[in-house]
């Protein structure tokens, strides 16, 4: 069949996940923490559409799922963007970090 | 008249309920109340005594108190030493309360004083006619509480209230050895009653071990109540009591209880040869201690305290030397005379308010009655011969030699000596020589107190020919008849045993008609030749100091400590659990800081730590 | 698949989900059209009546027998039936609580989108209940999440409100992130997303290296769902976002979201873990073998909550936090594994739907009549409208945990589970009421406000329908459940049966 | 009226006064008082009738009532809750008890001077939750009375109490709170183990052969009710909270609270822990009555230095309670005996010596000793009864305390006579440290300012007098309680195997 | 493995991918980032054409690279679009991050490493498109129209959130 393993590219899944969390929880500008959520998302369809050829009994589904996941990735990213346009309207800053009023 | 001698205590029972509902209505006419009931309780104790004479002991329970299969009982009992017991308390009680009603004339709480008094004389004719161990120790602490509140009669006084607080104490200390003397007999014989013990101590159901540990705690409480040392202190203190009371309770008979209960207790002590010498020995010192002390005494009422104390001791002594008649003897007569002393030195507390023989003297024309009956009650207790307190002695020296211990037959000789010594001090100090202080309007007590006192004092002299050995020994004969374990009715001892006493009391007197009567020696000659000794005999041995510095300071030191505890260690670990769950609280909301990357920091690290533990225990890997 | 086939499955028994949505389309239309002055406060009565007219329609399906469509997308069983009545109710008096909620800034002009969007919310919330399919499970959650960053952010003109929307999106994102990674390897090892057929296939399970990625992808999901429920680790947004978001949402999240996260957890878990052995055939399955782990969580939510509730002032930020330490005894229940697993959790929501709304209710109020969510605002509540200080007061002593009250029953369903078994959860239990006794400290402060101390205003309080009508409600039910909780157990006990249909 | 509906109505009739306080305005502060006190009336007689129904040789089954209640699970035969009232010879007693005292309790509320409404409506949810406690068959039951207690509780205390109230009202539901969390842990699972929570089928299941319950985790269970009822009652070192209690709430409250509430653990104690574990429980005697003789002197000893007479009371009730674990640890009929009646006498005198506190209070504005002094001038009956109730307190023989400790140390000789006599200091301490305080109070010269201090007067002679003579009543005629608890006591010790 | 024509391609995207996720972190300037995030996402939609997934590709490159990208520049854009200020966060949480995330990827990497799956032949290449229209439109009927319902609700939302004030505020 192929010569590649189907772990090369959970492999690949895994550390794009990973620099997307990073990036997710370490980045100031919201804008990027959002992309960089969907980055992790991004590894995780590369999983769904690998099992879905490679998987214990490779199907449609798995393609179908990770449309599904791109689809809702979208959604959540609009949806992200608009509330920080909102913030931005009213806090004049984007930096994650000053989004502090409320703690302890 | 016997099966219904329950009535007896109920008499000043009554008088105590009226008196508590309706004595502030009654105001000074509480008296005759008081009087009146216990004039019925004497007389009814007379007729049980009479009836006792020719009837055998009559004793009747019903059930008290059930536990489970547990029955424990209450009822009564009249047999010789109770029905003579009895008679002693209701006599002196009742005079006692005839003559509060000149001593304590003006006094507005006289409906509480005779309520008190009622209290009190129903609880010691209840002890005195308790059939079994529990009882006694019911009515043993009833009494206490008599005289406690009788000694705090003067509540608003400060030493009154020390002392009150004092006597109940001391004597709770020793209540409490009985309690436990009274708790393991029980769990030996199964039974509190008087005869089921004293069945078993014969049939040897209980080990010699047992019997002297249990006989030595009920001792304890003997001790106690009756101002043995070392538990004697209080009784002197007790003195601040009205003097009606301490001649009725601090004289004749509640201390005398402790004497008593020894008595009724007799069978098991004998057969303990360690405690009864316990007895002995704590007797004789007792008797020489506080004789000593009543040597340098100047409060008339501390003197005669000293003196029971002594007198009590005499009592104890004779009984730890199996002088069970004599004790007995001994403790009857000395009711009479020393409550006609207390009796007599009220009248004349009452005539020149003051307590202090220094400021006394030459009272005896003053008071034509009270001196001479005081003067019969000096000499019964002298052991001056042919008056009552003489028979009564002998016999306790006798018993003392026959007991075997000459050192304890010594002591007592010596007590004797001393005591003829120290009452005729206070004779002659408070009756002859000259007023040594201002004193107006000295009087006569009115003919309501010296009534009483003249019974008492007719009694003082001829109450010995019950029991002596040219007359006979009716009493003795009488109180050991069909009781093999309470010794022989009269201890023969050497005739020269009374010609030694009687000489001893002479002396006594002579030394002191010497230094205060005919004033020929100096009152310094005495104490200053011994100057230490007279300050250690003034201040009573530094007991009461050393009890402070010793007993009170390690209870408080102890008090302290537990505080210690209480604040710091136990408030502490709250604290710390208290202080552990905030701290928890405090970082937890530092953590949360408000950046929405540290959440999902946490969240994910929380994950990534859950994950590692997954892989490197629960995994594959393994 | 033809019209015909499509016609052949039993629509009807999706009947409530289209009574939702159907309003839901009505009030998006409408709002377009309507012009901006008419009050929307309509919509929302509208949205009640689907809701009411959603369970009853949900009613006469009760005896109704396990149904599916398509494949388990759809599923209607005794456990999403009795679930998602608590969905319902619970948005029923949430909505009401919104009818009445009249913030001082923000959100006049989007009223009419906050009840739709409200409505899609428990459409998602909804099918989270009835699928039995991972792809529906998952986008009904997003649909009830997108959803909720809407609602959490719509008073847009509110500093706060749009932090914690913020603050929400992100944490949820990452959240779907992580389940869904979780979720991909599950998929990856059986090649279906069907429950059932991921069942079928996993009961034969042997390969180690197999068990232990889906031990992984348990952990993840667990984890990524653990934000749905506001539990350890993944807890720390919810402070923040109740504070923030307007006081309805707040009750929505903390009540049919996390109902919802609850339901999704338990189907998605139970399904697939619950029979997948762990260490080849005939070894205990996975969920088993991971029961410490959600034990820890549980205990760790529960010490959590309660602890640093401890320190709070603000009283959606205090109830935030006590919704957590709830998560964590409904974890315990769940943690426990037991034959009365359902009955507990069911049970435990049902209570603290009551009790919590109750409460937001009473919040609600004073908060907005104050112009501020400090606690201190309860002070003398009780001078000045007696039977609201007594209302809050029985809610709090529910959620407490206090006999009498639906809490306590909760909580003794809970310990049945805890202690039967082979395995009794000996620690977990005494974690649970040693944290409860913590809990005593801040629910009696707030009693402590408003009974003992002065009230700085004597002003009474004006109590509108709405949350006349949802106190009435829910006060009644915390009582009555308490007293006579088989109310309800009942109930559940004769349309469930044991909930036996669960893996049909 | 049926009279298995007797014990439903006893129970619940306070509630009944709450619901017609609910609808009188808080300024009718007469109409309050009498209403709050009318109410407790009712169970006081059915609780008197009750007794002399079983003196007459009834049958206390007659007053049994069941009905299922709560049905945890579907399955019809196991974890069902029965609504289940019933009583034995103990707890007759305690209802008695409590009755007598909450109705005392209500007459000493007269002196409450604010919110009177809300007072009434907590004191009498709390009758209600003390009497179900000690009539509940069932132990699901028992512990929702039990906490309906805690609540009414932290209120009184909290509302109505002196100066650091909040501080005590909390301390109060932490320690309690802490307490009941341990019991509830311990009868869910019995519950969970055996499904069921019926009292009697429990300490058949438990103590079968083929028991659901290891020997083990009876112990821990034994253990754990030990600390929950510890708590309660109080075992030192757990006492803290009852401290503040005692010194903080209002004297109404503290009558109940020392004279009944206290009184819970001692209960639960003997119905439970021995009631359920016999076996486990002659294993923890010993421990049992040493913690008792610590607490008797522990407590005696600190009420010795204390200054304020409320704190003087507090700590005697440790030691007293003492006296409670000591008859209990001494496990032979003797000793539990002792101990009950002991928890009877501390209720009674417990009771007396609060109200005074409240009269003295009332007057004087103080309950430190060295403040007051001489009061039995210008009160002499006050004092008088003050200091009865002291000698009642220390044991005085002819009232209650004196059989209850005589008992419980009657029946500690029997097996372990050394502690037992190093308990007996606490017999010599309770009287130092009570004659000291009440002494300090009364005796001795007068302030002036209190000179014109009022004597009791009109109701105030109702508790006083009822409580006198039921102690004295106790003390000489002990039959009164130990007759009715003959049966209770044979269960008991046919329990423990002997 | 050889190396084969589709494992050179595999590396190279691959690469390509992760290069543009390590820009994203350690560029400052945001627009850069976004941009160099285009070429992971470009390189992502290779990869899926590499796994026969050619409709999830496409779908790749209009949605994220086009929309999703385009997006967040406007986002940019109407924010700070000349932010480059990329603020450090504390060095320690770096660190807690870094080690959560090491010990995450050794722990799934474990379970992904050698990962022998033995699939069977499958035919998604064949009428990939078809295959998805076939499975969405009949069997995922259900979460089809439901992401239809999110979608409206995240345009709504968006647009509620996003549009400016009327009132006027600023």
């Amino acid at each position: 069949m192929s010569s590649i393993p189907a772990s090369a590219f959970l492999a690949l899944a895994l550390i794009l996940f990973c620099i997307g969390l990073y990036g997710a929880l370490s980045k100031r500008n919201t804008v990027i923490v959002l992309i960089s959520i969907e980055l992790m998302l991004n590894a995780v369809n590369i999983n769904l559409v690998t099992f879905s050829k490679y998987g214990i009994k490779p199907s449609i589904t798995g393609q179908i799922f990770a449309l599904f996941a791109i689809t809702v990735a979208a959604a959540e990213a609009a949806v992200g963007l608009a509330i920080l346009i909102a913030l931005y309207r009213n806090r004049k800053t984007v930096n994650i970090d000053e989004m502090d009023t409320m703690k302890h | 008249m016997m099966e219904t001698a329950w009535i007896i205590p109920l008499f000043p029972l009554l008088s105590f309920l009226i008196l508590l509902l309706f004595g502030r209505r009654l105001k000074e006419a509480s008296a005759f109340v008081g009087i009146l009931l216990t004039l019925a309780s004497l007389v009814y104790s007379i007729l049980v005594l009479f009836e006792r004479f020719t009837a055998p002991t009559y004793k009747s329970e019903a059930a008290w108190l059930n536990i489970g299969d547990l029955h424990l009982t209450a009822g009564f009992e009249v047999n010789q030493l109770n029905a003579l017991m009895l008679v002693i308390v209701s006599l002196v009680s009742c005079l006692v309360h005839t003559y509060s009603k000149g001593y304590m004339h003006g006094d507005e709480r006289i409906p509480v004083f005779y309520a008190y008094l009622g209290l009190f004389t129903f609880a010691m004719q209840g002890l005195v006619l308790s059939p079994n161990l529990l009882q006694t120790y019911i009515f043993w602490e009833l009494v206490g509480v008599g005289s406690f509140l009788l000694i705090g009669f003067y509540f608003y006084k400060e030493e009154a209230k020390a002392a009150a607080k004092k006597a109940f104490i001391m004597t709770r200390i020793g209540d409490v050895g009985l309690l436990i003397g009274m708790i393991l007999l029980f769990w030996q014989t199964n039974s509190f009653e008087y005869d089921e013990i004293f069945k078993a101590v014969r049939e040897g159901a209980i080990s010699q071990g047992w019997i002297t540990l249990t006989a030595l705690l009920i001792f304890v409480g003997a001790v106690g109540k009756s101002g043995q040392f070392p538990l004697h202190t209080w009784l002197p203190d007790a003195m601040e009591g009205p003097t009606p009371v301490s001649a009725l309770i601090h004289a004749a008979t509640m201390v005398a209880a402790g004497v008593y209960l020894v008595a009724a207790l007799f069978p098991l002590f004998a057969a303990s040869k360690t405690a009864l010498l316990t007895i002995a020995i704590i007797g004789a010192f007792t008797a020489i201690f506080a004789a000593s002390i009543g040597l340098v005494q100047t409060d008339i009422k501390r003197v005669l305290a000293y003196s029971t104390v002594s007198q009590l001791g005499y009592m104890m002594l004779a009984l730890g030397s199996a002088g069970y008649v004599a004790g007995v003897f001994h403790l009857m007569t000395h009711a009479f005379f020393k409550a006609l002393l207390f009796l007599a030195a009220g009248s004349v507390i009452h005539a020149v308010h003051t307590q202090n023989i220094e400021e006394m003297g030459g009272l005896w024309k003053k008071l034509r009655l009270t001196g001479p009956l005081f003067l019969i009650g000096t000499l019964a207790i002298s052991g001056v011969p042919l008056l009552s307190g003489f028979f009564s002695k002998d016999e306790i020296l006798a018993a003392a030699w026959e007991g075997g211990h000459p050192i304890l037959f010594l002591l007592a000789v010596i007590a004797a000596f001393f005591t003829a010594f120290y009452m005729f001090r206070l004779f002659f100090m408070v009756f002859t020589g000259e007023a040594r202080s201002e004193m107006k309007h000295v009087h006569e007590s009115p003919g309501v107190m010296t009534l009483p006192m003249i019974v008492l004092g007719v009694l003082a002299v001829i109450s010995g020919y019950v029991n002596t050995p040219w007359f006979g020994t009716f009493l003795g004969d009488w109180l050991t008849k069909g009781n093999d374990s309470l010794g022989h009715s009269h201890v023969e001892g050497p005739g020269w045993i009374m010609i030694v006493a009687t000489l001893v009391s002479l002396a006594g007197i002579f030394l002191a008609w010497l230094i205060y009567g005919k004033k020929s020696l100096s009152r310094d000659w005495l104490s200053g030749r011994g100057g230490a000794l007279h300050t250690i005999l003034y201040n009573k041995y530094y007991i009461d100091e050393f009890y402070q510095l010793t007993i009170v300071s390690l209870t408080k030191g102890m008090s302290y400590f537990l505080r210690f505890i209480d604040l710091f260690l136990v408030e502490g670990i709250v604290k710390g659990v208290a202080g552990f769950v905030q701290g928890l609280g405090k970082t937890g909301s530092k953590v949360q800081n408000g950046q929405v990357q540290t959440y999902g920091a946490m969240a994910f690290v929380g994950l990534a730590v859950l994950v590692v533990i997954f892989a490197l225990t629960g995994g594959y890997l393994k | 698949m033809s019209l015909e086939t499509l016609q052949s499955f039993q629509w009807g028994i999706m009947a409530p989900e289209f009574i939702i949505l159907a309003v839901a389309a009505l009030l998006s239309l409408l709002d377009l059209f309507m012009p901006d002055k008419m009050d929307r406060k309509v919509f929302g009565y509208v949205g009640i009546a689907a809701i009411v007219a959603a369970i009853a329609a949900l009613a006469g399906m009760i005896d109704h027998p396990v149904a599916s469509i398509l494949d388990d997308t759809f599923r209607l069983d005794a456990f999403s039936k009795v679930f998602k009545f608590i969905l319902l109710g619970g948005s029923a008096l949430v909505l009401l609580l919104a009818v009445s909620y009249e913030p001082k800034e923000g959100m006049e002009e989007s009223r009419g989108e906050f009840y739709y969007l409200f409505l899609t919310a428990l459409l998602g919330a909804m099918m989270m209940a009835s699928s039995g399919d991972l792809i529906t499970l998952f986008v009904g959650l997003e649909l009830l999440s997108i959803s909720s960053y809407i609602l959490a952010g719509i008073k847009k003109r509110n500093i706060k409100s749009n932090e914690s929307a913020m603050k929400y999106v992100i944490n949820g994102g990452i959240s779907t992130a992580i389940t869904l990674f979780g979720m991909s390897y599950v998929y990856g090892l059986t090649g279906t997303t069907n429950l059932k057929g991921i069942a079928g296939q996993l009961a034969s399970l042997g390969n180690p290296q197999y068990a232990y990625l889906l031990g992984l992808a348990f952990l993840m999901i667990f984890i990524g769902l653990a934000f749905k429920l506001a539990a350890a680790p993944f807890h720390m947004w919810a402070p923040d976002v109740y504070q923030g978001a307007p006081t309805p949402v707040t009750a929505f999240l903390s009540v049919v979201s996390k109902s919802a996260g609850f339901i999704l957890i338990t189907r998605v878990l139970l399904s697939i873990f619950g029979v997948t052995p762990s260490n080849g055939p005939g070894s205990i399955p996975i969920l088993l073998h991971m029961q410490d782990y959600i034990s820890f969580i549980a205990g760790a939510t529960m010490i959590i909550g309660n602890v640093i509730a401890l320190r709070q002032t603000n009283i959606k930020r205090l109830f935030a936090y006590s919704s957590i330490a709830h998560a964590g005894y409904i974890l315990v229940a769940f943690a426990s594994l037991s034959f009365v697993m359902f009955d507990a959790i069911w049970f435990y929501l049902l209570a603290y739907l009551f009790m919590n709304l109750g409460a937001f209710a009473v919040i609600q109020l004073v908060s907005e009549k104050e112009g501020s969510e400090e606690i201190s605002q309860f002070a003398g509540l009780y001078k000045r409208s007696p039977w609201l200080a007594a209302a809050m007061g029985i809610l709090i002593l529910s959620l407490a945990g206090f006999p009498g009250t639906a809490g306590f029953i909760g909580k003794v369903n809970i310990f049945i589970g805890a202690f039967t078994g082979d395995n009794p959860h000996y620690v977990l239990a005494s974690i649970m009421i040693a944290t409860t006794v913590v809990s005593y400290f801040y629910y009696f402060g707030i009693l402590t406000q408003i009974f003992f101390r002065p009230a700085a205003k004597e002003t009474k309080f004006n109590i509108p329908t709405g949350i006349l009508i949802v106190l009435t409600i829910c006060v009644a039910a915390t009582v009555i459940l308490g007293i006579l909780p088989n109310t309800a157990l009942d109930f559940m006990h004769n349309h469930t049966n044991q909930f036996t249909d669960f893996l049909q | 009226m049926s009279l298995s509906s007797v014990l439903s109505i006893l129970v619940f009739s306070p509630l009944l006064g709450v619901t017609v306080l609910a609808f009188m305005k808080n300024t009718q502060e007469k109409a309050i008082k009498i209403v709050g006190l009318l109410a407790t009336l009712p169970a006081l007689l059915l609780a008197l009738a009750c007794y002399f129904h079983y003196q007459a040789g009834k049958d206390l089954g007659d007053f049994s009532v069941k009905a299922n209640w709560i049905n945890f699970v579907g399955d019809k035969k196991y974890f069902h809750v029965a609504y289940e009232l019933g009583l034995n010879g103990l707890s007759l007693i305690m209802v008695v008890l409590t009755a007598i005292i909450a109705t005392l309790a209500a007459v000493a509320s007269m002196h409450i001077k604010k919110e009177w409404k809300g007072y009434f409506m907590l004191f009498l949810l709390l009758e209600t939750g003390m009497l179900g406690v000690f009539t509940s068959l069932n132990l699901i039951l028992f512990f929702i009375f039990f906490e309906v207690t805690l609540v009414p509780m932290f209120f009184l205390i909290g509302k109505w109490g002196y100066f650091e109230k909040e501080k005590a009202a909390f301390s109060f539901l932490i320690y309690n709170g802490l307490g009941s969390a341990i019991l509830l842990i311990v009868i869910m699972v019995l519950f969970a183990k055996t499904g069921t929570s019926n009292i009697h089928d429990l300490q058949q299941i438990v103590n079968a052969a083929k028991s659901p319950l290891s020997g083990s985790v009876k112990m821990g269970l034994l253990i754990a009710l030990l600390i929950a009822f510890g708590v309660k009652l109080p075992i030192f070192p757990l006492h803290s909270w009852m401290l503040r209690v005692h010194v903080q709430a209002p004297p109404s409250i503290v009558m109940i609270h020392s004279g009944i509430l206290l009184k819970i653990g001692a209960f639960g104690l003997i119905r439970f822990a021995m009631g359920i574990f016999p076996e486990q429980f002659k294993d923890v005697a010993g421990v049992l009555a040493f913690l008792g003789v610590i607490n008797l002197l522990y407590g005696a000893f600190l009420a010795f230095i204390q200054k304020d007479f409320k704190m003087v009371l507090a700590y005697s009730s440790i030691s007293h309670m003492g006296i409670v674990l000591i008859g209990i640890g001494a496990l032979n009929a003797t000793g539990i005996q002792g101990a009950i009646f002991q928890v009877v006498s501390h209720g009674l005198i417990s009771a007396l010596l609060f109200f005074l506190v409240g009269v003295f209070y009332e007057r004087t504005d103080t309950s430190l000793i060295e403040n007051l002094g001489g009061l039995a001038k210008g009160m002499p009956l006050a004092a008088g009864f003050l200091l009865a109730g002291a000698m009642a307190s220390l044991g005085l023989p002819g009232m209650s305390g004196f059989v209850s400790e005589f008992m419980a140390f009657l029946g500690l000789f029997k097996d372990m006579p050394v502690l037992a006599a190093v308990g007996t200091i606490g017999i010599i301490m309770t009287a130092a440290y009570l004659l000291r305080a009440v002494l300090g109070m009364t005796f001795g010269q007068a302030h002036r300012e209190f000179a014109g201090t009022m004597d009791l007067k009109g109701a105030e002679f109702v508790p006083v007098l009822t409580l006198m003579f039921l102690i004295v009543l106790i003390g000489v005629y002990p039959s009164v309680l130990s007759s009715p608890l003959k049966t209770a006591l044979e269960t008991i010790m046919l329990g423990l195997g002997g | 493995m050889t190396f084969s024509g589709e494992f050179i391609a595999f590396m190279l995207l691959a690469l390509a991918a992760v290069i543009g996720g390590v820009l994203l972190l350690n560029l400052t300037n945001v627009v850069h980032m976004i941009i160099a995030l285009v070429f992971t996402f470009v390189s992502i939609a290779g990869i899926y054409i590499l796994l026969s997934a050619e409709f999830i590709a496409g779908a790749q490159i209009l949605i994220y690279s086009g929309a999703i990208t385009i997006i967040m520049l406007f986002g940019i854009m109407l924010t700070k679009h000349n932010d480059t200020s990329e603020g450090k966060p504390s060095l320690w949480r770096r660190l807690f991050l870094l080690l959560g995330v090491l010990g995450f990827a050794f722990a799934v990497y474990i379970g992904i490493y050698n990962l022998d799956l033995a699939p069977q032949t499958n035919h998604l290449h064949e009428n990939n498109t078809l295959q998805i229209g076939k499975a969405l439109y009949s069997k995922h009927i259900i979460p089809f129209e439901l992401t239809s319902v999110l979608l409206l609700v995240a345009l709504v939302g968006s647009i509620i959130l996003a549009k400016k004030d009327e009132k006027g505020g600023e």
